[in-house]
Order: structure tokens, then C-alpha cells, then sequence
């Protein structure tokens, strides 16, 4: 017994045919025994047809109008004694072709000097899809393509992929997609066009509180002295950083100081009075050259000078 | 105490107890693979019913190994230790042919595969001790091939499920021998 | 210029004896000049002894009495101008050779079918040293040995190595030892002789309380009813277990009942008077053939009837 | 207002003030990365003291690139930025014969050949944009074959050594186009 699908996999909903073929020659068997059908483990049921070919075949067709399941195992049977024999077993599976993957964004990053993409994939397809983020390295208007940069294929069900150092110019723009690709079909995301230094995710400097008792630090009623470093792997670049402040009070709000510069000794913040405790946080920002703000700095506690 | 009651036949060999031991435990170690075997074949490929493959089975030529030998009424204990390592090394070709049956099943199946050809080689190795093993050790016949995924996995239930019923025969009669 | 070192590796507090050579056709140097030697961030000093060879090179010879570094720097300099220029640097190493691994224990785990080993590396060589785990399978006395099986290679620096349950027979016994390796010499741990079976390292059983409002177990008072099954992947090894219990009063100690079996649907534990909640635990050994007690079950806290 | 104030010269190129930011900050970047590479070497090998390498540089034939023509006295754009193209490159090969120099030192050796190259890259495009770059990209020449770890390792202090010295001149360069 030998069971063909139309097509192995289908689209949801989309009907299949099935044929289950017995040679003649199957000795063990009636000359003419009737196929049955199961699907899964449902009831055996006859084909919507059962002939003979002219070499002494039997075959049986059946056709299954909407395939609802995404995994359906066929079986082809046989009567034999007061039970059933199975002849064949196909395995039909359904799913959808894939989206466009969207959101397709992009970080890069200092430490470990890769490039991390990460996108949506879109609704599930319940089949196989293979992800891969291509790319290739272009010039000032990403019109053009230079090389071409290997795929990246991300892990296992993870939506994002990183690109290695060496693949990359970091101040040559470069065009990124993703592509989706399944048994049922291939789609992009559109396309990113992106030099990777520019979307650099620093981080914060680390914002310290000079000790008052220093006589450096001349005592100043309502003032609090700060100092900060930029970010040891980021340090090369040109920054500019904002500090914002906040009193330890229910329903006060941030004060931001801005055009700072990137790195300071010594930064006295004056009037300062509402409030026992304050709240202090800096980030920063590739300047003039186009960057990412990094995240906050974890917050510092301070209480001004009385 | 004589362990069988068969008169004009040669005096009982010694078992050692640990020996008995640790079959029974080998046995049931089996047991607990091929029963996990068999529910991920019927869980995974809808395949729950060995007694719908017994024609498919015949064309494949799936063997099954008796232990006739081992059953309380007549035990021979030369020829029952012979049959439960021929039936061994028998279901150990069969599950070794069953090799790239899908990958969910392969760490199962390998497991199951060691444990009966560790098992068999228990037994040879009792049998030489005894004296008892022939000069040579049996090889194996010529296995099912399988031209389809479906024929691997339906000579997986077969062999499994054959292996079950040889198992249970051979626990019974170990059990024997261990409180006779 | 050139170094060359008696030996590249010696025992820790070793002499050793180096030697620097100029070749006659070094142009930019004098006919003869001085060779200095340096260690590591030390002075400029000369060697023993300098001679010229017969095909013209200058020879200097410098004796290191005791090695006392793990890692020592050596380098060959001659006067240059105002200053010094290097002409060969060498790396001398000095440690231990290894002592024998010592307290080499396995364990037989059933959910990774592996068979694990750990030891005790002996005191630090200071060089770099390698583990190897060697076995063979063997028959009852451990005496002769069948086939050998695949050396086992701990990962970098762990004192544990496991042996996967394709090399294994779990009823047949093995010859397992330790061998250290490394520049000064080769060493092996005392030979274990086991069966994996017999050191398979079982999970106690889950203790359960049976609930005292289910008509089955009809309320006594002084009483715990309790019930546990054999961890699922031991199930098929013949076990016995031992329970404990403690009133939770200061002071109070665990009380034994052992020989029990592996599995009890409805065990009965009763002249419980003295605290409100006790504390119970379990624990299974393989039984009657050989093995090793699991650990104590994690404990239940439970109230006696009244 | 114009770049450079010499005369009998062809009036000076617009160079893009993101162009000569991006330099800028590539030329710290890579002055970082050496930096690192130069300690590294100092303190893994003591190899601290270039100074008293320079019989053994001359020998194994350690090139330097000189950078005369970006002086802030004659800057001469083309030719400084035709200079600085050919300065990289030459660092950027003789960075990589040292391939090998010992695994400690490789990720940082490696990361900042990359930065070498691609700042030599960024330099030849933008002299292809303003039309100054000739038909045919250099060649390497040949460079230093070393024939112990310690060669390698002391031609590594070399090469750091020369570029830092070469960075120094082109970032002073750069600043004097960026804010003249």
C-alpha cells in the first residue's frame, strides 16, 4: 500500500487529494479489498472513489475539502479478519506563508563589538520558518551595493541576530533586511539603511558625589557636588550628557540640566532647598555626530549642603 | 532446594543470587524504556494499535523471539539462559535497525538499545561462567530494511511490542528462579 | 642574538643555565660587544663568563642558581649609545610535577545516563596540567581487562569528568583512575574498581500527606497518614527506604523507621503526642543489591490528628 | 573661510565637517585600542621599552609612515589626505603580519587592525568623492617575516609604537580642519 498527497503542505483551509495505491501482487489481500481511510484517530471511512488500474492496481481517492489542522497523520486500511490492517500512513501539514517581518531595528554595541538586530515576525505561520537578517555594506546614500555581508541566521526562535565585527564597516553605511521564508513562501521587511556607529547604544557615565569634607569643595549652603567620567568603551567618542534631579517628594517633578559636557571633575549644583534627599541621574549622547541616548544612570541619593 | 522438578535431566546449575538480581532489575529497566517507546510512537505518529500492523509486519519480515525454554512448567535452565540471550541480541539488530526512526525517538531509542545489549552480555557472560555458552557467539540475521518513514516507524511498535510480551516472560521466569 | 635555555621548563627552585650568542656579521654592533643580561624587571647585569668562538661569535654564559618565579622573562641586551638594545628575549618556566590525584569517587546519575567522576587535582604545579579519566571494563574481580574505553577529558580546570552511557555497561564492572600530566612528569590517582549500577546516585521518593478528610483514612487521633512513590526514573530498582521524623520543639531528635518499602499508598504513622507539627522526611536505598542512600527528602511539616 | 593659507596652490577642497568628525573619532577610537595593545604587551611580555628595540626593528625591517605633508605649516589636503590613506594602510598590513602574536593579545590585535583598515577605508572614499583619489588603490609592500614569538612580540611594540606617533600628527591634523 502506498498513500501521495497532491502537496505535502497546504495552506490552512485549502482542501488536499489523496490516493492509496495496493498492487496486485500483495498476495495476503482479497483481489479486490476495499480501502478505507482514517484520519488521525478518527473513524475509518471509505474514499470518494475506488477503481482499478489497468496493471491490477487498486486505488483509492479521497479528497479532504479544508484542512483545519495544522499536523493531520493519513492512514490507508484494509479489512482483514474482524479488524483492520494499515497499509500506509502520510503525515499533511497546513499552515500559512509568512509575513513581512516588521520593526526591524538596530543597536550596536562597544563591549562586544556586534551589531544587534531584532524585528517582529509576525503572526505564526505553523510551520517551519526560517528567519535570516541579510545585508550589504553601500555607500553615503545606500543606493549602491558594495559587498555583501554573510546572513546571519539567528538562534533558535530568537527574533534578533547579531553581526560580528568583522562583517562590519562601522562608519560605511550598510542596507539590513530581514527575510522570512517557509514551504509556502518568502517575504522581506522593508529595508533599513543605517551606519552602524550611529545607532551605538552607550552607556551612562557613573555619576559620584564629591565628599564635601574635601577642601577642594568649599561648603556652599543648598549645593551638591558631582562628578562623572564618560563610559570607559565609549570614551573615544564625542559626548553630550543631561543630569536631571528630583527631591524626594511625593509629586515632584525632574529638573533637567542639558549641554553637558561629557566628563567633569568637579560640577557644583546649587539651590537646592525643598527637600532633605534628592534624586540625581545622567545620560548621554553621541554629539555632534548622530547617536542613542544611553539608558538613565542608576540614581543617586544625595542631601545638599545645609 | 532443587529449583525445577524435572527428573532424569542434569542436576540444576547455580545461579548466583546477584546474578538473579540484577536481571530482574535489567528486565524492568528494559520494560520502563520500551513502555515510554511505545506511548511517543502512539503519542507522535497516531501509531496505537500493533495489531493493525501485524500484515505489514510479515512483508517487512519483523522477527519475534520465543522462550519457550524459560516457562515454569519445563524450565531448562541451559536452554532458557540460550533463548533469553538469543532473543536479547535478536531485539538489539531489531532496535538498532530502527536507527534515524525521528529525532524526538532516537534518545529513547538508543538508551533502550544499550540496555538490551548490555542485558544479552550479562547473560553470555553468566553462561560462560557456567560453562555453559557455546565456543562462538551467535551472529545476527538479516534484519527488515525499511523504504519509508512510516515502515520504520511501524516496525518500531512491532519490535517494541514484541520485546514487551518476550519481557514479561522472562521476568516471570526469573522471578522463579529467584524464590523458587 | 640569540637565547638559549639549558631547559624551558624546571622544577621550582631548579638552577638553570642560559646562554646568549651575536653572530660576527651583526654590522651595527661593535666587534665585541658586552652582553647584558636582564630578569624579568631587574638591573642590567653581565653574565658569568663572555668568550668569542672560533667562527667569530660572541658567546655570553649566565648561571641562574634558583628558580624561584613561575614565569620569569629572560632578555639579552648590548650597550647602545646612551642606552641599551634588546636582542632576544626567552620565557622560562618553573612549578611541580604533578602529585597523584587523590579521593576519586563516581556517580551513577539516570536522568543523564552519565556516570560521574570527580577528584581531588593535589597541590597547584604552577604549570599547566593535564587530567585525563582512563577506564576500562573489566570482569567480576576487576582484574582483566576487556575493552578499553574512550579517555574522558574534564573541561578546563574542572576536577570532574563524566563518561556518557554509550562507553558504559551499567552491570559489568570497570577499572576507573585519574592520570595528571604535564612538563615535569606524569602521575596516576589508586584505581577504582565498580559496577555503575552500584554507585547509581537515586532522588528520595516525594512525601505526601494524605488528607485526614478523606473517608479512607478514618481519623485516629496521635496520627499522620502519609503516602510516596519511588522517584519516576528508579522506579524500576528494587529499593528500600527509611522515614524520619522530629517534633519542632527545641532540642527534640529525629526519630528512624527504616526498612520500609519504596512505595506505600497509605502509610500510617501514629503515638504522635508531643508537639503540634512534626517535621518528616525520606529517604530510599537500592535493595538488596548494592547502592548508595539518596538524599533526605525535602521535609513536610505536618500537624498530628487530635 | 579657507582651510590653509597658502598660496600658489589650488584653492583648498570643502572636506565635509561630518567626514572630519567621523576622523576624528575613529583616529581616538583606534588611539584607544592601541593603547590597550601597547600596555598588553608591556605587561604580559615586559616589553616596555620600545627605545630598546630599535636595533632589532631596523633589522627585521619595521617600516614607518610618515605623515609631513598634513603639518599644520604646509598642509597640502590632497597630499596629507593621500598621505594619511597610505600611512593606515601600511600600519594596517604590518598589523596584520603580527597575526599570532599570542592569544591573550589576539581579540584587541585583531579588533584594531579592523579599525585601521576601515578608517583607511572611510579616508580613500571620501578622496574618491572630491575626485583626488588615483585610478589604482596601493599595493602593500613587503612586509617583516618574523621567525620567533619574541620577534613578533617586539615588532608588535614597534608597529603600536609607530602609529601612535602617526595618530598623534593626524588628530592634531584633523583638529586644525575641523576649527581652523
Amino acid at each position: 500500500g502506498h498513500i501521495r498527497l497532491s502537496v505535502p503542505i497546504v495552506r490552512l483551509g485549502d482542501p488536499v487529494m489523496a490516493s492509496c495505491t495496493i498492487s496486485p501482487n500483495c498476495s495476503k489481500l482479497d483481489q479486490e479489498p476495499q480501502i478505507l481511510w482514517r484520519l488521525e484517530d478518527g473513524p475509518n471511512q471509505p474514499g470518494d472513489r475506488q477503481q482499478r488500474l489497468p496493471d491490477g492496481t487498486q486505488e483509492s481517492i479521497i479528497t479532504l475539502p479544508r484542512v483545519n489542522l495544522t499536523k493531520t497523520f493519513v492512514f490507508c486500511l484494509v479489512p482483514w479478519g474482524n479488524s483492520f490492517q494499515v497499509l500506509d500512513q502520510a503525515e499533511l501539514q497546513a499552515g500559512y506563508p509568512p509575513a513581512s517581518p516588521s520593526n526591524l531595528s538596530c543597536l550596536m554595541y562597544l563591549t562586544t563589538n556586534r551589531l544587534v538586530c531584532q524585528w517582529e515576525p509576525g503572526p505564526e505561520t505553523h510551520l517551519p520558518t526560517n528567519f535570516t537578517l541579510k545585508s550589504f555594506r553601500s555607500r553615503a546614500d545606500c543606493q549602491y551595493q558594495e559587498d555583501s555581508i554573510l546572513d546571519c541566521v539567528p538562534e533558535d526562535r530568537q527574533n534578533t541576530c547579531s553581526i560580528a565585527r568583522k562583517h562590519l564597516f562601522l562608519y560605511q553605511n550598510m542596507v539590513i533586511w530581514v527575510q522570512a521564508e517557509n514551504a509556502l513562501g518568502i517575504s522581506e521587511s522593508p529595508k533599513l539603511c543605517l551606519e552602524p556607529m550611529d545607532v551605538v547604544k552607550l552607556e551612562p557615565p557613573e555619576l559620584q558625589a564629591l565628599d564635601g569634607s574635601r577642601d577642594l569643595v568649599p561648603r556652599q549652603p543648598g549645593c551638591l557636588w558631582l562628578s562623572w567620567k564618560p563610559w570607559e568603551p565609549g570614551r573615544f567618542m564625542q559626548q553630550e550628557c543631561e543630569l536631571r534631579y528630583q527631591p524626594q517628594l511625593r509629586g515632584a517633578n525632574w529638573t533637567l540640566v542639558s549641554h553637558l559636557p561629557s566628563s567633569e571633575d568637579q560640577f557644583k549644583l546649587c539651590g537646592l532647598h525643598r527637600a532633605p534627599v534628592y534624586s540625581l541621574q545622567i545620560r548621554c549622547i553621541r554629539s555632534p555626530l548622530p547617536g542613542l541616548w544611553s539608558s538613565w544612570s542608576p540614581a543617586l541619593q544625595l542631601r545638599p549642603t545645609i | 532446594a532443587p529449583l525445577v522438578s524435572v527428573t532424569s535431566l542434569p542436576p540444576p546449575l547455580p545461579l548466583p543470587r546477584s546474578f538473579l538480581l540484577k536481571s530482574l532489575e535489567q528486565v524492568r529497566k528494559i520494560q520502563a524504556g520500551n513502555s515510554v517507546l511505545l506511548e511517543q510512537l502512539c503519542a507522535t505518529y497516531k501509531l496505537c494499535h500493533p495489531e493493525e500492523l501485524v500484515l505489514l509486519g510479515h512483508s517487512l519480515g519483523i522477527p519475534q523471539a520465543s522462550l519457550s525454554r524459560c516457562s515454569s512448567q519445563a524450565q531448562q535452565l541451559t536452554k532458557c539462559l540460550s533463548q533469553l540471550h538469543g532473543g536479547l541480541f535478536l531485539y538489539q539488530g531489531l532496535l538498532q535497525a530502527l536507527a534515524g526512526i525521528s529525532p524526538e525517538l532516537a534518545p529513547t531509542l538508543d538508551a533502550l538499545q544499550l540496555d538490551v545489549a548490555n542485558f544479552a552480555t550479562t547473560i553470555w557472560q553468566q553462561m560462560e561462567s557456567l560453562g555453559v555458552a557455546p565456543t562462538v557467539q551467535p551472529t545476527q540475521g538479516a534484519m527488515p530494511t525499511f523504504t519509508s518513514a512510516f515502515q520504520r516507524r511501524a516496525g518500531g511498535v512491532l519490535a517494541t511490542s514484541h520485546l514487551q510480551r518476550f519481557l514479561e516472560t522472562a521476568h516471570c521466569a526469573l522471578k522463579h528462579l529467584v524464590q523458587p
